[in-house]
């Protein structure tokens, strides 16, 4: 049943299946309809379902990501596309203070099944202001969930799952994913949305990453094998809530951790990653865990600096070899 | 118009006084906490305005809606027992005063961000419409929304997509401490609503008739699919902005301008709050309740002891409320973390 | 009008074409990435608007502002080093495209987040005006930027402060792939700006005369006293929104539209992308640039060798400042450091 | 030179001071002026200085902000109160896109030395849209600076320091300190305004904190005293940078670290002291380093439960009791 895919053409599969099968399910977003989706995500959506399902709205992202909320407070089921996380930020009230919290303030008599998607993260020197990764913004919020698919496959059962289900939840999408081609199976059960999934058995340290840096960092663990390193990697595919179990047998196992994220280091995703896995695991840890991040510099034009400001695949063999000497130096 | 509607708007108006005023005292005795923001002087956009809408309607509202949950026909214990955050209120005790929600009269919740009653609202309308409905939306918020982006991108997209929603500003002339000709660029806020291609009116908000007619007609153009619809109800609120704000505020800071001896005293003297003092009230005329009151007087609808049975039977209404709200107990921690699952249908993930 | 500024109007707009022909250019030679939005086919309103403007005054814009740059003084040298990412570029190579600032200039930057260069530029002119100078703010975005709340937050307070500062909005008709009538509930977007007590005029944006005249009368009224001004300038991009939008996809929507068998495919007919043949750009007359060379030679001004002459100036022009930036050295990672840590003057803290 | 002030007192008296020595300082935001700040912080600024060094703003968050951007990058040092944190998510994108990229993207050619002050904090009461703690949501943007002052002192110091730089500072005022009395010295010279202050040494465990919570964590610390633990109380004074010495030099003497945050838990401010600090003294704790936090739930209204959802004196107990407990074992 598997088909070759890419990466946005599984994202639109799941919205048109989502489509065709509930009629509560509808587009809003700049440009999704008549133009197709910048990133072409919702490619031929409008000229099959039109334009009350496909709404093309003003630029106006506070306000529709709003609507998009109203609209969950009476059943529909919207999925707001905001075009790049760069512009999230007028839309977080909305999120934050609407949309995560609306089901408490009720108590219980609104869930809010508010699909957002947004791709992000830097992409072919698109600039400081076109090249954020603001994954740690919606971690703290209560009441939020957040799917951080890197695969094809993983983008269509999670979008799908998203938008069947009734809770508020963040979908991030990578600019530089949508081109990733890989095998989607459209009928095979999903796993449960936030479950994480071990990309590559190892047994000398654990790489926990998501989204695009799950990608480099088994390109990495590639590499770290020709030296004679075991890494095992972890895809998170959800930021919140994270599946601490499979990272904890990892851990158990390996006695090492590196986090590799492409958010800024200082509170990115990654702290919260290090910290509860050490309040978990301490005494599992053979070296101090570590964290592999962007810099702490917003992303600079020009193109090498903007490839230095975030992890690279050798910047991640080398973390993962030095958090591995100790022991192979204590086993010489 | 009906006897009956009178009578029901009088009803409506001396429960939402006799309430807040109730509130103010519980607050005082610490029954209440938060900020709470009371409705006296503004009873008659209420009354007047959700008196005048079909039950498949749907109330999006900010956290000035105590009145508007009453009128809208919760039951005061209820909502008393909000305040009191017990169990038995309208949200469990965990919205509070700012974040009442009652689903089945499609009272779809306060909100206090400024602002944000606006797009929710949309969206609502926008759902009504994407499924042909008979239904609308009406969205309360006040003078100082009108300066957030928010209100124009909602109001934006109303225009553009022809959406049922009233929109309905109950202009108290104030944000806060911020009169409106200090905030707004244009004072008369219905007129900036031409940028949104809606129709919009002023209407007198203390004349419960006049708002309950305007309303009447704005919704009945919006189910002849005539688009959203915007009216400006002019009113004034009695009291301080919330019970944290104890209105000596108001003659101290103008002591203060009286006496700087900054050259700039003399604006601020122009700029001075104009609270009008009790003689400028009484001058104004009286307020919509006893405005309304005398009116059915007058036209023979009622006596003067009918006015006088309703006003007993409301401040029961308010009493028996208050001890409902009491008795009630208060919600549990794990009643709130049901409350947020609903979302999730209180499945476990991790 | 003086032979000079005409003179002056028209290698303005040559050069902002030439200019820009030649970015494209170097795109896809790969000596620019990130996104590049071009200008061609708007030259008429930079050219107008900042031959009006003086020297003190400062000027706000968007990603698309290679153009303003240009017609502000700053060397093409500098500009096109800037989107070559090079350490001479105008913000050192680390802002690009969207992000050229100049601070001899008061070129005050361009700025990508739609909307942004309103308040920004308001809070310019609020600083001008605590200080009683003579000079004034030229705040430039597009039709697509009149839907955000910042833009009316911004207007609104401009208007309620009487801040000199001149809004223009570059009507190219397009947000993107969003047509203005399908964007703003009201499309004759200077209209929308009445909510805000300013004055505002539609201009012929293809007609740099016009634009020039109605600017130089703006800021006239502004320096003596009148307050905010808007000028809406309606005019067309001749190329994609950027130039990774591949143009190929208006004929293939069309298309798309036509085939569907969806009940909808008339109102999507209606809808469909006015992007004008090249017959229809035939039928609206010749563009900004032909026009003034056109009406200087009728008028005399210049010969048509002279206009020849000057387009090779500009040719030369612009290969020096392809010349210059490819010469430039790449900005080091430390020059980054040092840009951002300008703030706290190199200091180091942790 | 010291008078005791309440920390509203100090804060007002920092501003007072830096309008009169520079009249390029200038607040704005809702109802600062007339109505005196509706925490009072400015209270009598406005007949003093007038309507336009004081003034009185529209509901307008984002474009106010923006406004004090744009007055920044012309050399005026704009003061922005945010009325309360709830509503800056609104302004989030002048701060992020504007405030915090502008040096980096103009090529240093702009310094912003722009102040927004917030008051937030959970506060008696005021239901999930208004007792939020975003400290964590401008953590993670490099190019900002937060001030986390806890004590009147730090207030008036801190406040004078954000206003005299160049920089970008966010300084986070607590809702419930603004009643809090103390001596400020009005003229003695301030610790730079990033350095922590160990607010009681101790030698069996480091309680890293900040804000209101720095004050819980003394009163706790004197509780576990007379149980005979011994806590050294660090207050971090400042969320951007962090002072890691002194976190450093204490946890190598205590070997135990408990970071107590009103945030909630998940991805929030804790998140990254824990991870630095574990990431720099691993080999130095006794115990895995923990954190105490805010529950990741939005405030409930009723008072008990929005009491139980935010750590409390006797939370502090417990969590630095447990945290000390095998060693106490391990010494028997
Ligand atoms: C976005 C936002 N900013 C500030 C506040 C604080 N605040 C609460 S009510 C209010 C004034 C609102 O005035 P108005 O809209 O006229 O309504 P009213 O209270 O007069 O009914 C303000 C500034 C808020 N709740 N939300
Ligand atoms: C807040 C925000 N939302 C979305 C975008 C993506 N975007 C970039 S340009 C653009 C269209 C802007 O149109 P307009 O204002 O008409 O300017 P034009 O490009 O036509 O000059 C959009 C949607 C953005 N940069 N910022
Ligand atoms: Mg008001
Ligand atoms: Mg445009």
């Amino acid at each position: 049943m598997a088909q070759e895919m890419l990466y946005w053409q599984a994202l639109n599969r799941a919205m048109d299946i989502e489509m065709e099968e509930d009629d509560s399910v509808f587009v809003l977003g700049e440009d999704v309809g008549l133009y197709g989706g910048s990133y072409r995500v919702t490619d031929g959506l409008y000229a099959k379902y039109g334009e009350w399902r496909v709404r093309d709205t003003p630029i106006s992202e506070g306000g529709f990501t709003g609507v998009g909320v109203g609209a969950a407070l009476v059943g529909m089921r919207p999925i707001v596309e905001i075009m790049t996380i760069n512009f999230a930020m007028l839309a977080l009230d909305s999120i934050v203070n609407g949309a995560a919290k609306i089901s408490l303030m009720s108590g219980g008599q609104f869930p809010v099944g508010l699909v957002v998607r947004v791709p992000g993260g830097a992409a072919h020197q698109l600039a400081a202001q076109h090249a954020q990764r603001l994954e740690q913004m919606f971690m703290n919020v209560p009441g939020l969930r957040i799917a951080v698919p890197s695969t094809p496959q993983d983008a269509y059962w999670q979008l799908r799952q998203a938008i069947a289900s009734d809770e508020p939840i963040v979908v991030l999408e990578h600019e530089l994913l949508y081109f990733v081609k890989g095998m989607v199976d459209i009928v095979a059960e999903p796993p449960p949305m936030h479950r994480a999934a071990v990309r590559r058995p190892g047994k000398d340290l654990t790489i926990v990453s998501y989204s695009r840096m799950a990608l480099l960092a088994q390109e990495a663990a590639a590499e770290l094998a020709k030296e004679g390193i075991d890494a095992e990697v972890i895809d998170l595919r959800s930021l919140k809530p994270i599946d601490w179990d499979t990272c904890a047998t990892s851990i158990n196992k390996t006695h090492r951790l590196l986090v590799v994220e492409e958010d800024c280091r200082f509170a990115g995703a990654g702290a919260e990653m290090l910290a509860s896995l050490t309040e978990r695991c301490f005494f599992s840890f053979d070296a101090p865990p570590q964290r592999l991040a962007g810099l702490d510099i917003p992303t600079p034009y020009n193109g090498a600096l903007e490839a230095a400001s975030i992890p690279r695949v050798a910047d991640i063999v080398d973390a993962a070899r030095t958090l591995c000497k100790p022991a192979q130096k204590a086993a010489e | 118009m009906e006897r009956e509607t009178m009578h029901r708007l009088l009803r409506d108006m001396l429960l939402a006084r006799v309430f807040e005023e109730r509130a103010a005292e519980e607050y005082t005795k610490r029954n209440i906490a938060g900020f709470l923001h009371l409705y006296p002087g503004e009873e008659a956009v209420a009354a007047g305005v959700l008196n005048a809408a079909s039950p498949a309607d749907y109330i999006v509202s900010t956290y000035r809606e105590h009145a508007h949950a009453l009128v809208r026909g919760v039951p005061p214990g209820k909502v008393m027992a909000e305040l009191f955050g017990r169990a038995d209120g309208m949200s469990g005790g965990m919205g509070g005063s700012m974040h009442m929600f009652d689903r089945e009269r499609r009272f779809m919740g306060g909100y206090a961000i400024v602002g944000e009653s606006c797009p929710i609202g949309v969206g609502i309308a926008y759902s009504i419409a994407m499924r042909a409905l008979p239904e609308a939306v009406i969205c309360f918020f006040g003078d100082g929304a009108v300066n957030q982006g928010a209100f124009h991108e909602a109001l934006n997209m109303a225009g553009l997509w022809h959406l049922p929603i009233l929109f309905v500003c109950e202009n108290n002339h104030y944000a806060i401490g911020t009169e409106v000709h200090r905030h707004s660029a244009v004072p008369e806020l219905y007129k900036r609503v031409a940028a949104y291609n809606i129709p919009a009116e002023k209407i007198d908000g203390m004349d419960v008739l006049k708002v309950y007619d305007a309303t009447r007609h704005a919704l009945a153009r919006i189910r002849r699919g005539g688009g959203p619809q915007f009216i400006e109800c002019e009113t004034y609120r009695y009291r301080g902005h919330s019970m944290a704000d104890p209105d000596s505020y108001r003659p101290a800071v103008e002591l203060k301008a009286y006496q700087a001896h900054d050259p700039l005293s003399a604006a601020i003297r122009n700029l001075e709050f104009r609270y009008p003092s009790p003689e400028e009230l009484a001058a104004a005329g009286p307020d919509g309740i006893s405005r309304l009151a005398q009116h059915m007087v007058d036209a023979g609808h009622v006596h003067e002891a009918e006015v006088e049975a309703l006003k007993n039977d409301v401040q029961k209404i308010v009493d028996d409320a208050v001890q409902f709200a009491a008795a009630s107990p208060p919600p549990t921690m794990d009643a709130a973390w049901r409350a947020l699952n609903c979302n999730r249908h209180q499945e476990v993930l991790i």
